[in-house]
């Protein structure tokens, strides 16, 4: 394996209010094999970028850990150890390969042996350097060459990345978007690195030159076998780069597997509307279109983070008194107008509601013809009389597992676990 | 909120100046100079003794601040004033205000428009007329303003009076006004309408508009300067444009859409142009011979008078403080970004 | 397609920007119709001219752009006449600052087309609101400018109703007779009511009961006497008073009013809790949401035109999933024509009834969707689609070179530098437009007999 | 290294494009010329007065014979000042006073404010807090105050002037350079360079400082403007306590008893002053299309 994240945390400080956190990325683990390209896909606010950033250490993790270059029969047993909870072997595995305690010159080699490739080949570029300047900082910087060859080869690496050699002598302000960008993959790639992170390469620019752009990485990854992190929101380009795609959603890894298993056969809802909504040529679409927004991530929903917009949402998906709450008042208030004013709805701890003006038997029939229509009612699962209120309960949340469903294909969704389970 | 922090550095400062001299320069003028020999020493160290000078600098400090917050700001003399350093500023500190405050306002109904009538004409001749305008204004020295303004009003059109706060054969025989000093408020202008005499009042006014004016200019460069370049920029957003495509008039896309916005960097350098009127203050005070604290401090400082620089420093930091703070609110509330952010 | 069909009608537009290093040829020779009703897609790279186009249709142009040449006739008015006419008068010394006097005066002129014929939707929803005003006020204003009479109507038609009337007007709705629900309105003197009552009835979000109770509450809402005339001058004329403290007075009443029409009809457009979202600034608000309120302001006078620049193209998959599936309900439910620029060809397919390519400021593609999609003339559309990738991968193909110089325009047709199927005369001569049937037209020397076919 | 010499040595396409840019913009040339006039006025005072036939180079030379201020005429160009002094004269010998006074204070305190601005953000922290509440208290006096209570603990002379300024001074640099600086570390290229493996200082002296000085040093040659106008200021209100001294806030002084009757001796040492102040304005100003990358594109 040449990269693997193991339960990584990135816990972001609010300015100003102490004790809140974004959680940007929220125990994620992620497998990257040599020569294989992983296509990372989310909508902003996911926490894909924020990963990325982990894997090459430009962020330290609040938790969790990353290993470089491990074997797999090492990354097994340190599997089997976290699971056992046996402490030393972890340990003893994290020292040999783990990328966090890296120092000096021990992390200089491993900056050589990793690169990455920025978003915005606008900002992404030092105004006040040449282009082979920017290109040889990464072999000078990791003592791979002295100047005068990091020079050289710059110019070399601007030809492999379809450049004439005279742009050496050039400043970025004079060149056109996808030129800056090449000139980006020449940096990300000139130490001849075993795993690069491609974050959002081409969304700044034209799909013509987004195509010329992709053909080249790929043709980088044959000739030098390199390993890729491939970040975007686009499923399409992730489905022509990508060997393997990792969904992620709110912070939280949800699916992951072999490309065509993801995308033709996606098990997760969140994967399924996603796919759904992407527009093609000549394709009618069929969308699953997602009510509401991406959740604030210093206060995530509890349980599955996509549960409040999901259309297949159950019991335990992780609804609380708070929600259950809100989406009784609106219910009232767009269905059972006749009630409005009378009942009055108080959460009373995260898994329990206090209804007054209301019938128990009178609720339950509501629950029932409406949960289909409403999904946070299906949490409720018992309603009893309790004197001059109702007391509702709510089903405890579960927080979803990756479960298997197909070979190297996992989903985190707990409708799968139930089936997993039966 | 990094008000009381500021104040307790401006205490120290202070504090500072005026133990940067040592102990002796601090108690001379309290030395009675026709003493001499072992008489001198025991009154040396008896004035040692009393300010505390022979205990630990932070204990000074502390004596010292204990004095300055019950009110004892030292003694001061000056040709305009010689007493104790509160009643300096009880009598120069409302002259200042009223001017301070007169010019602000001169200064913000006059450079707002014509920094919003800039940006919107941007390039035509009315917009490089403003700009010659605030430009000279910005390189001007405030007293060379002053003096221009004086050539011209008073010299020449003979319109308003050169000097002082009100003509002197006005206030012969008044019985609230005495030794350059009304009472009770200490402002010539509301004191005489106090006592019903409008006259007074008016003459006092027309003393006042020529020092007001030149502060007023001297600061407005910084606000239309500051105020055209952000409105221009504002002018070139989408929220403008789609302002425009609503069908709105032009003079409601500017006034209510792009004028708003345009106004927060003016607001957040209100601090340096409060800072700028403040020094011109000191200035323009003394060029007038108005008597506020400026002009005292211009006296105190000709007279190495240590109770009057002292006192002016203070009340001219407290002042900037105070006002930067008082600012900071107001303009907070008027972003609904901050003010709901 | 017969002439008087066209909502807009572009006839060889040409428009430059002069800048200090150089003039930029931005939109060179662009013909094109907008039919009323229609969704017309316009595709392009970056640098195409597909955002100028759009708010040269709304003469929302910088200073800088001098119209050389062409028309835009927006409903018969044409709009870039008077800046055709100083570029004339100019004779190569064009002043931006004079243009800018011309731009004022247009912006004048266009002042009861904006807003009320044409409308537009910009990219980045958070740009395009107003940071520091409500957003209620920003859909509002569209009305107070254009609309005050519905404004007062509806406030007077509040206060006049009856329990009664309401009741009536509830049993037309019933029984879904919309004929005799106006006539009963008409006779009651209650026009402004059916506003109202139809921005309820049609929501989609609400129980019937809901709707009934909240149409019922629509009667009863006594305004102050001192008011009544003022507002009663605003119904008739659709103007407010102009005496000065009435006025004020009447305005701050309509601006409550229209605070009010812009909950509805965000309501209308899925917003959930539209009243209190109408008193939020849009930093409180997500994207999508601050694209709704958007579409919202365009849309709230019913205009004929609404010409959308990359609506969704700053926000996440799934809400953009979410504003097509509004602008597709809309598009239902209005007349309006659409004009909706993106780079994403997919996208357009989506939406469109008809697509537009550009390419360095020329439309060199129009034509249905189906035809123009499925059989690409041009070579740059042909590539363009090769281009694009897919769900189910095929070989992509870039385009080689680069967008041309549009300060150095090569001559002849623009895309030759890049053209693998180039020719000499392409060097030379730019392509006539040709239709090579049903409406598909493509500017290129191969369907122009000018050499071989391909 | 030919190669890079043949595309374009010193003039290369960045240098060329910054000329182009700077000169597109006229009044910031006039601003240019302006401002070398007044050094060259300086040095020839400075170092070669008997090209402009000055006697007396560093001092004014009063005429008691006949202390009236005269009007121009063409023996005094620009008219006489009381006591009999030669403006004209006067003016030439005041200006290289008055800039070396303002080099004096602008290059020290903005020394001073760039190294604590960079060592702020550099080390972060409380450090950075607590320098930037010291800048705090230093601003809260505004600076004309805080310059005479300066003067009185040094004594006031040119030095302490010099002094006192230069405390006024470099908190204004100190937040400046470090709010630049703050800035730049955001762009997306400094997340490059730590992921190429340069070192902190590296990124901070190599990437970030070479992006933040620029608009710092178009502060300073706008700066000079206005430490002039403050030290003319200070000398008006009677900080100097010296005579003869050639300095043009002190020879505005001299005329005012004549206020009625001369008012040039007033205005022409002023408007040296205006011209170079709005000079170095315009200048700076030009400047700042140069290293600002979005006004350069808007070309």
């Amino acid at each position: 394996m040449i990269i693997a994240g193991r339960h990584l945390k990135e816990y972001f400080p609010v300015k100003g209010v102490r004790g809140a956190y974004v959680r940007a990325v929220d125990d994620v683990s992620i497998d990257v094999h040599e020569g294989e390209i992983v296509g990372l896909v989310g909508e902003s606010g996911s926490g894909k970028s924020t990963l990325g950033r982990l894997l090459v250490r430009l962020l330290d993790p609040t938790a969790g850990d990353v290993l470089f270059n491990i074997p797999d029969s090492e990354l097994r047993e340190y599997d089997d150890a976290l699971e056992r909870n046996d402490k030393q072997m972890v340990k003893k595995i994290s020292s040999k390969y783990s990328i966090l305690r890296l120092k000096g010159s021990r992390l200089k080699m491993f900056r050589r042996e990793v690169g990455i490739v920025f978003q915005d080949p606008y900002s992404s570029l030092d105004p006040r350097m040449s282009i082979a300047d920017i290109i040889a900082e990464p072999m000078i910087e990791t003592g791979l060459y002295k100047r005068a060859e990091a020079l050289e080869r710059a110019e070399e690496l601007l030809e492999e990345v379809q450049l004439p050699r005279d742009f050496a002598y050039r400043y970025p302000h004079e060149l056109s978007g996808g030129q800056r960008q090449r000139v980006a993959i020449a940096r990300g790639i000139a130490t001849n690195p075993k795993f690069v992170v491609l974050d959002e390469p081409t969304s700044a620019l034209d799909v013509s030159v987004q195509a010329e752009i992709l053909v080249l990485l790929r043709e980088l990854r044959e000739k030098h076998n390199m390993a890729m992190l491939f970040i975007t929101h686009n499923i399409s380009v992730v489905s022509y780069m990508a060997d393997r795609i990792y969904v992620m959603y709110a912070g939280k890894l949800l699916e992951y597997g072999p490309k065509t298993q993801v995308i033709r056969s996606p098990r997760h809802p969140y994967t399924q509307a996603l796919i759904s909504a992407v527009p093609e040529v000549g394709r009618e679409m069929r969308r699953v279109v997602l009510k509401g927004d991406v959740p604030n991530l210093v206060m995530p929903p509890a349980g599955c983070r996509f549960h409040p917009r999901c259309p297949v949402a159950v019991a335990e998906c992780g609804w609380d008194s708070g929600e259950v709450s809100e989406a009784i008042n609106r219910l009232i208030e767009a269905r059972y107008a006749e009630l409005s004013g009378k009942l009055s709805v108080k959460p009373k701890g995260p898994l329990a509601l206090e209804v007054r003006g209301i019938s128990a038997q009178q609720l339950k029939q509501i629950v029932d013809a409406e949960s289909e229509s409403t999904k946070a009612l299906k949490a409720i699962y018992s309603i009893k009389d309790a004197g001059d209120h109702v007391e509702v309960s709510l089903a405890a949340p579960r927080e979803p597992r990756l479960v298997p469903v197909g070979p190297g294909h996992a989903a985190a969704c707990i409708l799968l676990e139930g089936k997993e389970g039966k | 909120m990094y008000y009381i922090p500021t104040l307790i550095g401006l205490t120290v400062m202070v504090f500072a100046i005026l133990h940067a001299g040592g102990p002796y320069k601090l108690i001379a003028p309290y030395i009675n100079p026709r003493l001499s020999g072992p008489a001198r020493q025991e009154q040396i160290q008896m004035l040692i003794q009393k300010f505390h000078l022979n205990q630990p600098i932070y204990v000074q400090y502390f004596y010292w601040l204990w004095a300055l917050l019950h009110g004892n700001l030292g003694y001061t003399t000056t040709p305009i004033f010689s007493g104790p350093a509160t009643e300096a500023l009880a009598i120069f500190f409302p002259n200042t205000a009223v001017l301070a405050i007169f010019a602000g306002v001169l200064m913000w109904i006059i450079g707002i428009p014509l920094g919003t009538w800039s940006a919107v004409r941007k390039d035509k001749p009315d917009d490089v007329a403003i700009r010659v305008f605030s430009y000279t204004l910005y390189g001007m020295p405030i007293y060379l303003l002053a003096v221009v303004l004086i050539i011209i009003f008073a010299v020449y059109l003979k319109l308003l009076p050169i000097s002082g706060v009100v003509n002197p054969e006005l206030t012969v025989g008044l019985s609230w006004y005495v030794n350059g000093i009304s009472y009770p408020t200490h402002v010539l202008i509301i004191d005489a309408i106090i006592h019903g005499d409008w006259k007074l009042a008016l003459n006092a006014f027309e003393h006042l508009i020529l020092p007001a004016f030149t502060l007023a200019l001297a600061a407005m460069a910084g606000v239309i300067n500051i105020l055209r370049a952000s409105m221009i920029e504002v002018l070139d957003q989408d929220y403008v444009r789609f302002a425009r495509s609503k069908g709105l008039p032009e003079g409601v896309v500017t006034k209510k859409h792009a004028r708003p916005t345009a106004m927060f960097p003016v607001y957040t350098n209100f601090a340096y142009t409060v800072a700028g009127m403040l020094s011109g203050v000191v200035v323009v005070e003394s060029v007038f011979d108005y008597p506020g604290i400026g002009y005292w401090l211009t006296q105190s400082m000709l007279g190495n008078d240590m109770g009057g620089i002292m006192a002016g420093t203070l009340i001219f930091g407290l002042i900037f403080v105070t006002t930067s703070l008082a600012l900071d609110i107001l303009f907070a509330i008027k972003d609904p970004r901050i003010r709901l952010g | 397609m017969s002439k008087e069909e066209s909502i807009v009608k572009i006839r060889d537009l040409r428009l430059s920007y002069y800048t200090r290093r150089g003039v930029y040829h931005a939109l060179n020779g662009v013909d094109l119709d907008i039919m009323r009703g229609e969704v017309l897609g316009v595709a392009g790279e970056s640098g195409c001219g597909k955002s100028t186009l759009g708010l040269t249709i709304m003469g929302l142009l910088p200073r800088n752009a001098a119209i050389e040449n062409g028309e835009v006739m927006v409903d018969g008015f044409d709009v870039v006449r008077p800046l055709r006419e100083y570029f004339r008068r100019s004779k190569g010394k064009f002043k931006p600052t004079k243009n800018d006097d011309v731009l004022k005066k247009l912006h004048k002129a266009m002042m009861n087309i904006r807003g009320v014929k044409v409308s537009m939707v910009f990219q980045e929803p958070m740009t395009t609101l107003n940071p520091v005003m409500p957003v209620g006020y920003q859909i509002a204003e569209v009305l107070l400018q254009h609309n005050v009479s519905l404004l007062a109507k509806r406030r007077l038609a509040r206060a006049k109703a009856t329990r009664e009337d309401m009741k009536a007007i509830l049993g037309y709705l019933r029984g879904n007779d919309m004929a005799s629900m106006m006539d009963y309105i008409k006779s009651r003197r209650l026009e402004g009511i059916e506003d109202q009552v139809m921005a309820y009835w049609r929501r989609r979000d609400l129980h019937d009961l809901v709707k009934e109770i909240r149409i019922l509450s629509l009667c009863c809402d006594a305004v102050n006497p001192m008011l009544r005339p003022g507002l009663s001058y605003a119904a008739r004329t659709n103007r407010l008073p102009s005496a000065p403290v009435l006025r004020q007075l009447v305005r701050h009443e309509l601006v409550k009013e229209g605070y009010r029409k812009a909950a509805e009809y965000l309501g209308l457009l899925g917003m959930p809790e539209p009243e209190k979202v109408v008193k939020m600034y849009p930093h409180e608000l997500s994207g999508g949401m601050r694209q709704r309120v958007v579409i919202a302001t365009a849309m709230i006078n019913n205009p004929e035109l609404v010409i959308l620049d990359e609506p969704t193209s700053a926000l996440d998959v799934t809400i953009q999933a979410q504003i097509l599936d509004l602008l597709k309900d809309l598009k239902q439910e209005t007349k309006a024509a659409y004009m909706f620029i993106s780079h994403d060809l997919s996208l357009l397919y989506q939406v469109s009834d008809r697509i537009a390519i550009m390419y360095a400021g020329k439309v060199v593609e129009v034509g249905p969707k189906d035809s123009v999609f499925k059989e690409p003339k041009h070579p740059y559309t042909q590539m363009l689609l090769e281009a694009v990738p897919t769900l189910e991968p095929h070989e992509l193909k870039g385009i080689r070179g680069e967008v041309p110089d549009l300060r150095n325009p090569p001559k002849g047709c623009m895309f030759h530098p890049r053209c693998p199927f180039a020719m000499p005369i392409c060097r030379e001569k730019e392509p006539p437009t040709v239709d090579v049937g049903s409406g598909h037209k493509v500017a290129c020397w191969l369907y122009a007999g000018g050499g071989e076919k391909k | 290294m030919a190669r890079r010499g043949g595309l374009g040595g010193f003039w290369n396409e960045e240098r060329k494009l910054s000329l182009q840019v700077f000169l597109s913009n006229k009044p910031a040339v006039v601003g240019l010329v302006i401002v070398l006039i007044y050094i060259a006025d300086a040095l020839i005072v400075q170092f070669a007065p008997w090209l402009l036939g000055l006697k007396n180079p560093y001092a004014l030379t009063p005429n008691y014979i006949n202390p009236i201020p005269q009007p121009p005429s063409w023996k005094y160009p620009l008219g006489t000042t009381y006591p009999g002094v030669n403006l004209l004269t006067a003016i030439i010998k005041a200006i290289r006073v008055d800039l070396g006074l303002s080099v004096a204070v602008v290059l020290p305190g903005a020394g001073l404010g760039i190294v604590i601005g960079i060592i702020a953000t550099y080390i972060g922290g409380w450090v950075d807090d607590l320098l930037m509440r010291i800048t705090d208290i230093f601003f809260s006096v505004p600076y004309l105050v805080l310059a005479i209570a300066v003067g009185y603990v040094l004594g006031r002379d040119i030095t302490s002037m010099i002094i006192a300024l230069i405390i006024v001074w470099w908190p204004l640099y100190a937040r400046y350079t470090r709010s630049v600086t703050l800035q730049v570390r955001e762009l997306t290229f400094i997340e490059a360079a730590r992921a190429a493996g340069a070192s902190n200082a590296k990124i901070m002296f190599r990437h970030i400082l070479p992006n933040a000085l620029p608009p710092v040093l178009v502060q300073m040659s706008m700066d000079l403007g206005t430490v002039m106008l403050v030290i003319s200021a200070l000398a008006f209100i009677g900080f100097l306590p010296v005579s003869n001294f050639p300095e043009l806030g002190y020879l505005t002084t001299l005329g005012l008893n004549y206020i009625n009757t001369a008012p040039w001796t007033i205005l022409f040492p002023g408007i040296v002053i205006v011209i170079f102040a709005v000079s170095v304005y315009l200048l700076g100003m030009g400047l700042m299309d140069v290293i600002n990358p979005r006004r350069r594109s808007s070309l």
